[in-house]
């Protein structure tokens, strides 16, 4: 029996114990028409070799292609300490810190983490972590309206070039609460939120300000003016950061006059491996004055009887398990290990490691556009500064040559007309640190050739906007 | 020590970056950062050094038992993590087209399936990130089911004071006003004043079966027929789904809607606080607001189900197809149970569970619900040491870690006072349980004889008992030089 | 600079202490004209990310073909708790325990491996490992000439049947010791070593008597009758056992009136990856009279100052480091990792499930053979019982099918002309439990359509000698 | 508690192996095996818990500083476990045929590239398994080059008094004599007791250099010198590799063979002892000699050289190619050190073993060599506190269980009374270097103040002193249940 350490003695001696005759009686109070008879639609036993195999042809039947996909999940190196030591059994079998004497590995782990996140986004606190970047940010909109005292609208400021899937998440997450999530368009020559565009809502009662940094097209947004303009309009300001980017870019806590209120985004650039897009993790920072309204669990450092240095979850009065209905979100479980990861990440890389990536990751992204500067059919969209992502116009139908380029083993990258009608045929294209020189020639020769064969055939070459 | 301590300027782990720092003059100065995040600057040695130091300050199910009740601490089997993070799937982008991914579709595709057959539910959506996101999503489809009928009138959602604290944060996050009913002194719902509850206003009704109190609700069937017949729908919180898995379908109790915790009953990692999974699974008429992406497959071609297909769909819940490693890890372990070994898992844990709380009760224990089988687990009350011996719960569950064994839940479920909530798992041996017995046996010794080493415990952990307050009244939630 | 913590502050600090100008004058003991200028044969430092990505593409680019060869190193599936605890860093990155206080993970590992070992093989003691089978028959051939205080002649029978790279290896490292390797022919038909061909040295001073089961070519010997017949002949009887096999077949320590003095062998079957051939162990287990005759460590159990059991190397005076010159083997590192892994192997499988995969592997190799019984061209060379390995002639050019089977991701055994040049196109091959009846139809099917195709070009297909 | 005494009649952990008993009546009754073999019966659960809880009793590197000298105690990277354990490289067969194995056999030949530039030897072959194997495969090569020459009248090794016991060993294992050559009160070999030890009979001498003092013999071009005109070849045991990595070549000072340990040089895991690896590298006239197998190449292809390309090889040290996976991490760990990687091994080395020479000198320890320049290791002995206050070496080393750091070597070489030999390694920081001393610096008070806490000592670790007589006089190899 798979997992069941039980010998037929065992059975005999705990039954004669119980006083029960069988197993089965032990089910007595569960009325006998709700019971199972077959369970069809699961399969037979596997054993582990059978499944080893099973599992090693499913890993290797697809090929591995060579990525130029980021749009929310970036391909980095993970050193291969992180999740040697990640997996070890101590941090992967054990539970949320209930018992903080014995789990002062965990607790000292997310200690270590919150004042790592703190430091790269210049804010006061951090949380232990939320489920991932999308739902992070929804949590941190629920956060800024119990926060943002002052303000009753309960109208959050949501532009355009926040990632699609962070927005429908959020509002699905949002819907039932009475919050109003205004759009706020992207700028169609420089693909960033213009302060312009909020000048509609000054005088208004607006809760918060969602500030994305870069924001979906890989576009570096006026930070300073979009987090003044917030603060000068009785807003909160919410930070979504790539924290790879963080590490070189200026961080939110240093926006504007006075940083953002709340930071929050996808943990996953830290050592989280891509993985079909899960588990990662939500990170989230905020001002100290917030830090009572942030959601998830905290960890505080203390003393012991003896006045030894030791770590407990704290603010325990703002969760679910203790306020019920009251709490400040319902999250219980969150993403522990890969908050283990990620601390074992940043400690292995380090500050300067983390920016030489972060730039790295942009001069190759340019590198690659560069490719393309003496084909007219390929060519940027947006003429802003961009941190590791930009939208490339290309002159023939995407769904033609995408298919023919994940063929040959490259996946050139994301296809914005889904969820922006208005970017028809427009790639969003990645190529982070792991990127050589070789892999972006191959990138540019692949899709030349592609764009050649098609041009004729296919929608006709527009002429590049930027 | 913390690793910032062993840090020292220039120090640094090479190999993992890039050595140069490469140019970025193309971007405004004024959106560049000035300075260097201050992470630790520590050698790889001193990395590795500390982190594996510090995994071994923790108890954990690999190195212990770890009878935490509500929370299925049971064995995480190595096949799951050691196939799941083959080369092969770690590199797989989420948005990668279909056709590059049909190996590890396949595999979310029959977890959909198991996970239907084994919840007796239509269909089931794999995306919510945990438990309590499972249900949220339970709640808000319920919601867009009235709506979609126009039958917006409802207000209110039911739930049992025993109930964990998920379930009302939820239904508050869903924008519903909760309604508590009573528990009988017996541990099942009271059904006349669920009767008194149920009206027009009531949208549904989140229920535990077995319940937190460690007892199945045998009324289930009389509570389906009259939150039904209010207009209400029932909504399973899976948590316990242990104890019944293989042998009661939700969906056959009558409950419309239920989510899964992969972490206890499917025995993926708890991951010292996550990451979990909390698939939903919902009868036909939930089914077109389940939230995207799913798998689908026309013959043994796989392909994601969207908005697209499903226009009503609540939305999305992350922002790609949620925790799918662990999904994976449930995958692997679903295929090695098997369809023969999924009942096993409620026998034992309910065999293990019987067993102890008999023991228990045989060494003078009083039981909270003496007179009830246990299910998967128990609720023993130390309300009687505590007015004669001065000794808490909370002083039990720290002498036991000084035995070596991790501390049953404490102080939940709210309406047993004094309570150790003991969830043993089908995966220990007896020889576990009877040593978690005796070692139940000494303390109370203890309790009579020298109530101090209790009161002091632990003494063998890295750290004695913690100044909660002084945590959270000092708050220090990171660290600096200063 | 990779795996060295030092910042510049470090090094000036240390130099000062040490009262030196630079790193380089710390050398200054050594001539000047020795000194290296370049090192070009090494390349340039590789990034981790560099090297993540040649080994992945390396590890890949030669496909995963399915395997039907053993010849002395055999595929049984892993559990996966094997190795996930075996590489953790206090039993991957601990040495020797020589401070037995802060090494007793690893002294009581190799503690209740011995006595795992002894159980299996029916012996009394067990050594704590050497580097491999073949080198294990070595050291066991130079113990026996040790413990056979009666015999002079240091003549070993060695019959020619025994792995012929075990053969190899054993003339490499005796060598030098004026020791007799005399070999004894197999019977042409059974393809088992005949007490028989031992006949012409009763009378004779012989040292020890060399017993493999199974033998090379998968066959059983009478193995009671070759001990019975060492023991009558005052010699010493050696017993090359695969220890999987050992699981379902009489152990070594019951073979004949007495049981062997000396079992050994190669541990690899027993939780040790293929891997191109190691690290593999050399398992080596004796009767008590000869356990300090025996090389390698040893582990003993003893009780510290408080009475409490505790583990620790003993009887050390039989090893280099302190008899120096006239110890038992000049061993001191042996392959202590792969005995945890086959430790931890054996807890997990047990002795039953060994006992079924010995069981399986024998049942699969002979379903392989009987699905080649209507082909006149393949069958089974010896008419004497097998374990799970089969020498099947093949009608056609083994240099002709052989590539062509590899091409078609299918290795098909091992040729054994190599060795034997009268097996000409004779093929040992072996189905442990990890092949399905769908491998051997494979299997089947390949050779069948490859011996069709190639019988009419090829040498003449010889009838079947068995 | 012993994996044994978790076993029960009938317990197991299925799934890993066959669920039938297979038929193997085809088999005479009389070789089948009539028991079960008596292995543990646990679960899975069990093992798992059982052997993570064993490991936690280590000390390791990865857990603690581990000074051992002569072992070359540094980090072993992790990269180098995960890239060699990939699962395509663990699935291949050791006889799969070349062309199934390219990839594998690049990384086997371009590490013999690099270990032959790095050694100044002409040839390497990676067969041997460990530095003891190495080292017989050098002297066997000797044999086999003065037989070659009909030169056999030669019959002797020299060997200094300081070398490792391995060296003379070794040295009877080919059947040589082995003649000892006394060491100079400054570390150095005696020239003059070499000069009269050498003649017709000498077929060799082995040396490590620098010597297992920790200094580096200074006249090591005259001692080749002296052996080459007596017609005797120079055999350099590599244990000391570390100490001159990328800074000196074996081959130019003379050597005509050398083995390495991989498992100190090129940081592979000492594995709780073992595997190692200790491939063999040597001049022209010893190339014919080499074992086999090896790898060679034809432009890009790979393939085997074996006894037919090599009439003249001592043969084979293993069934197979020696310890493959030990030298896959060897590979990459001298990949990502590359050639501005190799000489900082010795430049740290160094740098970290004069350091903490000084600083114990300066703290009172009594040096064996004070004269000279620490090479990566050096020798404190305690004879002045043996004397003065009774203790001793190893009352030292145990007490240093107690700070948390692992003892150095003890009691060898043994020429040096009472001596520590210490070996910081380059990857440790000099904090850990400092922590050391100011243990050092405890104990030594605690020697002179209450001798009784070091003669007692451990007393932090999970047994007390153990009882080592105990265990050689009442032989105790093997558990049972009686």
């Amino acid at each position: 029996m798979p997992f069941i350490p039980h010998t037929e003695d065992d059975i005999r001696a705990m039954l004669e114990a119980i006083g029960a005759d069988s197993i089965e009686a032990l089910f007595d109070e569960i009325p006998a028409d709700l019971r199972i008879r077959h369970l069809d639609g699961v399969p037979e036993t596997m054993s582990e070799p059978e499944l080893a195999r099973l599992m090693l042809e499913r890993s290797e039947q697809d090929g591995r292609p060579l990525n130029f996909i980021g749009a929310g999940a970036y391909e980095h190196h993970i050193p291969a300490a992180v999740w040697e030591i990640t997996t070890r059994g101590e941090f992967y079998s054990a539970y949320t810190p209930y018992q903080a004497e014995a789990s002062q590995g965990t607790l000292q782990v997310i200690y270590e983490y919150q004042t790592m996140m703190t430091r790269l986004m210049a804010m006061d606190a951090s949380n232990a972590s939320l489920y991932d970047g999308a739902s992070a940010l929804a949590e941190a909109v629920l956060m800024a309206v119990r926060a943002n005292r002052k303000s009753k609208s309960r109208k959050v400021l949501m532009p355009v070039a926040v990632h699609p899937a962070y927005r429908a998440t959020t509002r699905t997450i949002v819907d039932n609460q009475d919050i109003d999530l205004i759009e706020v368009p992207y700028d169609p020559a420089g693909g960033h939120t213009p302060v312009e565009a909020l000048k509609q809502y000054e005088g208004e009662d607006i809760t918060a300000l969602v500030i994305a940094q870069p924001n979906f097209f890989g576009i570096l947004e006026d930070v300073d003016d979009l987090t003044d303009w917030a603060h000068a309009n009785g807003a909160l300001a919410i930070a979504v950061v790539n924290p790879m980017a963080a590490a070189m870019l200026t961080p939110p806590g240093r926006w504007g006059e006075k940083g953002v209120d709340i930071a929050c985004g996808e943990g996953q650039p830290l050592g989280v491996p891509l993985a079909s897009g899960g588990p990662y993790y939500g990170y989230m920072c905020c001002r100290k004055e917030h830090v009572r309204q942030m959601p998830g669990r905290i960890v505080g450092r203390t003393v012991d009887r003896d006045g030894r240095t030791g770590y407990t979850l704290t603010l325990q009065a703002r969760e679910q398990h203790i306020r019920r209905s009251k709490a400040t979100s319902n999250i219980c479980t969150n993403q522990g290990l890969l908050v283990t990861a990620s601390t074992i990440f940043m400690s292995i890389v380090g500050g300067a490691g983390l920016q030489r990536i972060a730039r790295t990751s942009h001069a190759n992204t340019r590198a690659l556009v560069e490719r393309f500067r003496d084909n007219p059919a390929v060519g940027p969209v947006f003429n802003r500064p961009y941190f590791h992502e930009c939208v490339l116009k290309v002159g023939v139908p995407l769904d033609t040559i995408l298919p023919a380029l994940a063929e040959d083993n490259l996946l050139a990258g994301y296809a914005l007309a889904q969820d922006y009608p208005e970017l028809e045929d427009c790639l969003l294209v990645c190529a982070t640190e792991t990127k050589t020189q070789q892999d972006l020639d191959r990138y540019a020769d692949a899709m030349n050739r592609v764009v050649g064969d098609n041009a004729a055939t296919g929608r006709t070459a527009k002429p590049k906007m930027a | 020590m913390l690793i910032f301590e062993h840090s020292r300027p220039g120090r640094e782990a090479p190999g993992h970056s890039p050595r140069e720092l490469a140019d970025v003059s193309d971007i405004p100065a004024g959106l560049l950062r000035e300075d260097v995040p201050g992470l630790p600057e520590v050698s790889e040695l001193q990395a590795v050094r500390h982190y594996t130091r510090l995994s071994q300050k923790n108890f954990s199910i690999d190195t212990q038992f770890y009878p935490l009740g509500s929370c299925t601490m049971k064995y995480n089997p190595r096949a799951c993590n050691t196939y799941a993070m083959l080369p092969g799937f770690l590199a797989r982008h989420p948005l990668a087209p279909a056709s590059t991914g049909q190996g590890f579709m396949a595999c979310m595709y029959e977890l959909q399936e198991m996970l239907k057959d084994i919840t007796g539910m239509k269909a089931v959506s794999l995306t919510p990130a945990a438990g309590a996101q499972g249900e949220f999503t339970g709640v808000a489809m319920i919601r867009a089911y009235h709506d979609a009928r126009g039958d917006s009138g409802r207000s209110e959602i039911i739930v049992p004071d025993a109930a964990h604290g998920t379930n009302p944060a939820t239904a508050t996050m869903c924008g519903y006003k909760v309604r508590e009913i009573p528990t009988m002194k017996d541990g099942d719902v009271d059904l006349e004043a669920l009767k008194q509850a149920v009206g027009p206003q009531t949208a549904g009704i989140m229920l535990t079966n077995p319940s937190t109190l460690g007892v199945f609700e045998r009324r289930i069937q009389e509570i389906a027929r009259i939150v039904h017949e209010a207009g209400g729908l029932l909504y399973y919180d899976g948590a316990n789904l242990n104890a019944i898995l293989g042998k009661v379908r939700p969906g056959v109790m009558g409950f419309d809607v239920i989510h899964m915790n992969l972490h206890k009953t499917f025995s993926t990692p708890h991951g010292g606080g996550g990451p979990g999974a909390g698939p939903v699974g919902v009868s036909e008429r939930l089914e077109p607001f389940l939230p995207v992406p799913m798998v689908g497959n026309y013959g043994d071609r796989y392909h994601w189900i969207t908005e697209k297909e499903k226009p009503q769909s609540i939305g999305r819940l992350s922002a790609f197809m949620g925790n799918a490693g662990v999904l994976m890890r449930a995958y692997i372990y679903a295929r090695l149970l098997g369809r023969e070994g999924m009942h096993r898992v409620a026998d034992f844990a309910t065999l293990n569970a019987n067993y102890l709380m008999v023991k228990l009760r045989e060494a003078g224990f009083d039981l909270a619900f003496p007179e009830r089988r246990a299910t998967h687990e128990f609720i023993v009350t130390l309300k009687r040491q505590k007015k004669e011996l001065d000794v808490t719960a909370m002083d039990f569950a720290k002498r036991l870690l000084d035995y070596g064994y991790h501390a049953p839940t404490t102080y939940f479920p709210l309406l047993v006072p004094e309570c150790l909530l003991i969830e043993p798992t089908e995966t220990e041996a007896r020889e576990e349980l009877d040593g978690f017995v005796e070692a139940m046996i000494k303390i109370q010794e203890e309790a009579e004889t020298n109530a101090e080493v209790l009161k002091e415990a632990p003494h063998t952990q890295p750290v004695r008992r913690l100044d909660d307050v002084r945590a959270a009244r000092e708050l220090d939630l990171a660290w600096s030089e200063h």
